[in-house]
């Protein structure tokens, strides 16, 4: 029962699309997609999948500019970031790796890898290394069942995949800094 | 008929349920003619008997202490009662709970807040080990009745205590089963 | 205007047709537990303390959303359905930390009279116990997490009566928060009018007023039936 | 465009086609071991060795034997390589030559796995190229919505899926025609279709597989549903997690709408029909309609209670048609062939074919599409081949609302009804096999977790509810439970399965209640002996 208040570091006022350098071609291109969908509020999914995919994550300010510009009130648009898994509101490592977690890839021992590269990276599943290197994810069944298990390093899928091969992997990332 | 073998502990609470039934006053005296309290706060025995016919547990569990009290209280007693909210809930003593493991809670509170005089007390041995975690105590053993109420007014504990003389099933009904 | 006939434990009764069977019930003296409906805002049916049998369905269904039908036989009684009430009871006091000795709302509180009358006398479950915030940074108000159901009648009175939609719900599961605005401290949330009406809707010690000691926030939920009856009415004596 | 656009357009793909085709397989499965690199290096060998003229490699979509891949076909009547690596390629290129044997494993298409196959929904899958619409059109394709549009009412397009006995393929085997007549009969100013492709369940890859290998099946489907029911406006609904999915979708959608087929005045009919993709982020309660809808709002995916149904009020309140990939995948061919064709597959209440993805502990993995009513032995055992090593102990159907079936219930056949008396589902298609070294009170801690991270936390029996069955769960696995312990799982069970608002809640104990009756004594060897072993590999 902590007495704390729970909230983000920053805050800004509502409504604020503060920050934005007007040369930032990022936001000339949300802008393109929120005029795609008519700044229609039930758009507001797929221009966060768009804003994710230009920014990398969602920070509050990114967050704020949406619901303005969209006219969807702040807590809402937060809510919905919240609840869906893809969406992240911190930034993510230079390399991922996303373990799958489906049912195939469970009795296929994918819990060992996660395990290994936990213990690799000393971090639980959903963080990033401390260094900002590598960011450990597991995934709901990403449907490659028939090759369990499935890893996707850095976006490719790869089957089969056993602790040592990942741990391997996952080592040349932390190593070489490239 | 035989005289009633009754017993009364306190582990992690305040007291105010003892304190509360202390409040029964007058009904005290009538329960003195039928009722032997054979090991609680209130009398001397330091070892629990056997043969206890009725139990009321205070407080939550919260040692290794604890546990092996109730335990033994298991062992020896025909009905166990919770008596009271930190019994029924944890209530106060649990709502360390959410802060995490005892270790650095005890860590920050001995050593580290500036007005504390930075060691922890007693030796490895002297003092019960806190647990990680408060529970209530049909977390650890079977518990037979609940009295809840921080404290349960004396009026409800007198309610219950008839139940139980009168060997009706211990279930309180209504405002009763007021916690808080 | 068409009215229904219909049976609620036993019980004949009418209602009109655009009635909930738990409105019907209510204006027929029986009693269905509640604890996300709040008269005034939507019905959401998530509390799941109102389900109720109907004759002939398989399935239980929730009163507050279920409407009225002619020659319905609905049974609120059942020992089953006061069995699964007792359990969702037990289960909200053992998801968030809910201290009744130490609470604001303790002699006032739904989720407390909710225990009495289904017959709690514990939780057979294990404390959850999750880590919770307590948020003092609104003038008047406060909001402790610890006390929160989710039962979302204070975004539904923001949102719906208010108009603000200052509060929203942030993560899914037993995860998910009552937020207000971006996730700012309340004290910080501009969207938010200090109305207090969320202090009224909340039924437990959650959202109370600050400088209120234990046992001392009594909530008055007719206010808000009364502000959307007048609005919609145009009548402003009940 | 009309009929003899379509067939010429048939004719001139078919025309263009070369002697000696290679297909290669294209979908996710083999192209995470290398299916792109091996396509690639057939294209170099054929080049190198002059063959062009002749020979073609052509990327499909899945042929089904994921263990297998990838997998390469020779057409015609030529062989079928498995685990093809890309250094290979040039002998097989040279063996088509006369160059001698290649030295690649050959495998065979005359295994049980294939032979007993009886593909309607999958036929395209691995033949034709996903990413050309003319490829589909050469199949067939989009005849079906001509006749619909300019052949059929909308009344007869109904009376024709309801006649044919189609359930709906997402898990629950609600019959098609009756929710089509549903909406067909709502009278309102908009309806839409909307295609579920929200495919959560762990170990379900049916319809990414469709998707991947036929997206144009799935938008026939739709268009000829659109007619019937009167909706111009589509959306389908895909998980995040498919990205090639997604990709191909889009190509498809933007060559019909090219073309006219979808669009406006389709087929010179005044039918018109518009469909646009919506991905979804990341939340498998969107796959129960309820949430998916409010998702497509752009608002969190948390369910209501039903009444009022989507076919009454759905998307912004207007009536809604929402059925899954598999289902819009079969209603082309229904149409086409007539709906006693289609009956005549099957059994009395299970019509049709069903397609499942066999993983887990299993010789072959992958994608069958088999009657409805095939015994479960024939699946696991002569398509599957068995075990590797092992014994099969139990197979999982229905992912997190399933349950697991145990070997001494094999010879069940597979239809709806079988299956939920033996306490699973059918559920949308994923079978995963288990053998010995799989503790089940393991694999329903496993279930219970995904579905109380997946609980959209609205409703109190399944946020608080599947939090403590797993709880209580874990207590069992660590060896800390007692017999009271397994008491409230299982009325805690009971009550979440009644009394949850959507499916998710109402179908999350399953797994845990299925185990308790199939398999009570490896609950109980956890309380008399302590821990269990965690399912191992």
């Amino acid at each position: 029962m902590s007495s704390t208040v729970a909230a983000p570091s920053k805050t800004a006022p509502a409504g604020g699309a503060k920050g934005q350098p007007s040369g930032d071609n990022r936001y000339k291109m949300l802008e393109a997609t929120m005029k795609r969908h008519q700044y229609a509020a039930d758009s507001l999914i797929e221009v966060l999948h768009t804003a994710q995919e230009l920014f990398g994550f969602l920070e509050v300010d990114l967050l704020l500019h949406v619901a303005h510009s969209l006219r969807v009130p702040p807590s809402r648009v937060y809510g919905v970031a919240t609840f869906y898994h893809f969406f992240s509101l911190k930034p993510k490592g230079d390399h991922t790796v996303v373990i799958c977690m489906g049912t195939a890839c469970y009795v296929k021992g994918a819990s060992q890898v996660v395990a290994a590269i936990e213990a690799l990276g000393g971090i639980k599943a959903g963080e990033t290394t401390p260094d900002g290197r590598v960011s450990l994810m597991t995934a709901r069944c990403i449907g490659a069942c028939g090759i369990a298990p499935a890893v996707v390093l850095d976006g490719n899928i790869t089957g089969k995949q056993t602790a040592g091969a990942v741990v391997d992997h996952v080592k040349g990332w932390l190593g070489n800094g490239s | 008929m035989d005289r009633v073998r009754l017993a009364t502990i306190w582990l992690g609470g305040c007291s105010g349920c003892h304190m509360s039934f202390l409040d029964l006053d007058e009904f005290l005296i009538d329960l003195a003619d039928i009722v032997d309290v054979v090991y609680g706060p209130v009398v001397d025995p330091k070892e629990y008997p056997d043969n206890v016919d009725i139990c009321l547990i205070e407080g939550a569990v919260c040692s290794d202490e604890h546990i092996h009290h109730v335990k033994n209280i298991r062992a020896k007693t025909k009905v166990v009662v919770a008596f009271g909210d930190c019994a029924v809930t944890g209530n106060v003593p649990a709502m360390r709970n959410p802060l995490g493991k005892i270790a650095p809670i005890l860590q920050e509170i001995y050593c580290e807040r500036p007005e504390t005089h930075g060691q922890m007390p007693g030796e490895k041995g002297l003092m019960p080990v806190l647990l990680d975690t408060v529970v209530p105590v049909h977390q650890v053993i079977k518990v037979d009745a609940f009295l809840p109420g921080c404290p349960p007014p004396a009026s409800r504990i007198k309610e219950f205590v008839q139940l139980a003389l009168s060997g009706a099933e211990l279930k309180l009904q209504g405002s009763g089963l007021k916690p808080g | 205007m068409a009215v229904k006939t219909l049976t609620i434990d036993g019980k004949a009764i009418s209602a009109r047709e655009e009635q909930t069977i738990l409105q019907a019930a209510r204006e027929n003296g029986i009693t269905i537990p509640t604890l996300c409906q709040l008269n005034g805002t939507s019905n959401i049916g998530a509390c799941r303390l109102c389900l109720v049998e109907v004759a002939g369905v398989p399935k239980l269904l929730p009163a507050c959303v279920t409407l009225v039908g002619e020659g319905m036989q609905v049974s609120t009684d059942s020992e089953k359905i006061h069995e699964y009430r007792k359990m969702i009871v037990e289960l909200l006091f053992a998801e968030r930390n809910h201290v009744c000795a130490a609470c604001v709302e303790n002699g006032h509180c739904e989720l407390q009279d909710l225990a009495i009358s289904v017959g709690m006398d514990h939780s057979r479950y294990d404390y959850m116990n999750p880590k919770c915030a307590v948020d003092i940074t609104h003038k008047r108000y406060g909001i402790d997490h610890n006390r929160c159901v989710l039962c979302g009648r204070c975004v539904r009175v923001c949102d719906e009566i208010e108009g603000a939609h200052t509060w929203d719900f942030q993560g899914r599961g037993a995860n998910t928060r009552t937020i207000s605005d971006m996730f700012v401290p309340w004290g910080q949330a501009v969207s938010c009018t200090s109305c207090g009406k969320c202090v009224q809707a909340c039924p437990t010690g959650a959202i109370f007023r600050r400088g209120s000691t234990v046992a001392e926030m009594q909530k008055d939920r007719t206010r808000l039936d009364f502000i959307v009856t007048a609005r919609e009415k145009k009548q402003w004596i009940a | 465009m009309d009929l003899n656009d379509l067939l010429e357009i048939a004719e001139k793909e078919n025309a263009s086609a070369k002697p000696i085709r290679l297909r290669c397989c294209t979908a996710a499965g083999c192209l995470s071991q290398q299916g792109d690199a091996v396509k690639n290096a057939l294209q170099q060998a054929v080049a190198d060795a002059d063959m062009s003229d002749r020979v073609e490699i052509v990327g499909v979509g899945c042929m089904g034997l994921c263990s297998a891949g990838p997998l390469v076909k020779i057409d015609p009547d030529g062989a079928l390589f498995e685990q093809v690596q890309p250094e290979q390629c040039a002998s097989i290129i040279a063996s088509l030559n006369g160059g001698g044997p290649a030295e690649a494993s050959v495998g065979s298409d005359d295994i049980p796995f294939f032979s007993k196959q009886h593909p309607i929904v999958l036929e395209n899958s691995g033949r034709i190229n996903p990413e050309r619409i003319e490829s589909y059109i050469a199949a067939g394709g989009y005849q079906a919505l001509f006749h619909s549009l300019r052949e059929m009412a909308p009344t007869d397009v109904v009376e024709e899926i309801s006649k044919s006995g189609l359930r709906g393929r997402g898990g629950a085997g609600f019959p098609t025609g009756l929710k089509w007549a549903t909406v067909a009969k709502m009278k309102a100013e908009r309806k839409y279709i909307v295609c579920n492709a929200d495919e959560g369940d762990p170990g379900a890859f049916m319809d990414r597989s469709v998707l991947e290998s036929d997206p144009h099946r799935v938008l026939e489907g739709m268009a000829i549903a659109a007619y019937a029911v009167g909706a111009t406006q589509g959306f389908v609904y895909v998980r995040g997690e498919y990205p090639l999915a997604i990709s191909r979708l889009k190509t498809a959608i933007q060559q019909a709408r090219r073309m006219g087929l979808l669009g406006t005045q389709i087929f010179e009919s005044p039918f018109d029909f518009r469909v646009d993709l919506r991905i979804g982020a990341g939340a498998f309660v969107c796959g129960e309609e309820t949430a998916l809808l409010r998702s497509i709002e752009g608002q969190r995916g948390t369910p209501r209670p039903r009444p009022p149904f989507p076919a009454q009020s759905g998307l912004w309140g207007y009536p809604t048609l929402i059925n899954n990939v598999e289902t819009f995948a079969n209603i082309a061919p229904i149409v086409s062939k007539g709906s006693e064709w289609f009956s005549a597959i099957g059994t009395e209440k299970s019509k049709g074919t069903k397609v499942f993805a066999l993983a887990g502990k299993i010789t072959n993995t992958g994608l069958i599409e088999v009657p409805m009513g095939t015994p479960l032995r024939t699946i696991v055992e002569e398509m599957g081949g068995g075990v590797p090593n092992g014994q099969v102990k139990a197979v999982q159907t229905g992912g997190p609302s399933g349950g697991c079936i145990p070997a001494a219930h094999l010879d069940t056949p597979v239809d709806y009804e079988s299956l939920a008396k033996l306490g699973s589902i059918m559920g949308s298609g994923g079978m995963i096999v288990m053998d010995q070294s799989d503790n089940m009170v393991g694999v329903a801690k496993f279930f219970m977790e995904f579905c109380m991270d997946e609980s959209c936390g609205k409703c109190v029996p399944c946020r608080a509810g599947t939090a403590q069955i797993h709880k209580i769960l874990t207590k069992v696995t660590d060896g800390r439970a007692t017999s009271a312990d397994l008491e409230n799982l299982r009325s805690l069970c009971e009550m979440v399965k009644s009394a949850s608002l959507c499916g998710l809640g109402q179908s999350a104990p399953n797994p845990v209640l299925s185990t308790l009756r199939y398999y009570p004594d490896e609950y109980q060897a956890c309380i008399d002996g302590g821990a269990a072993a965690e399912a191992s590999a």
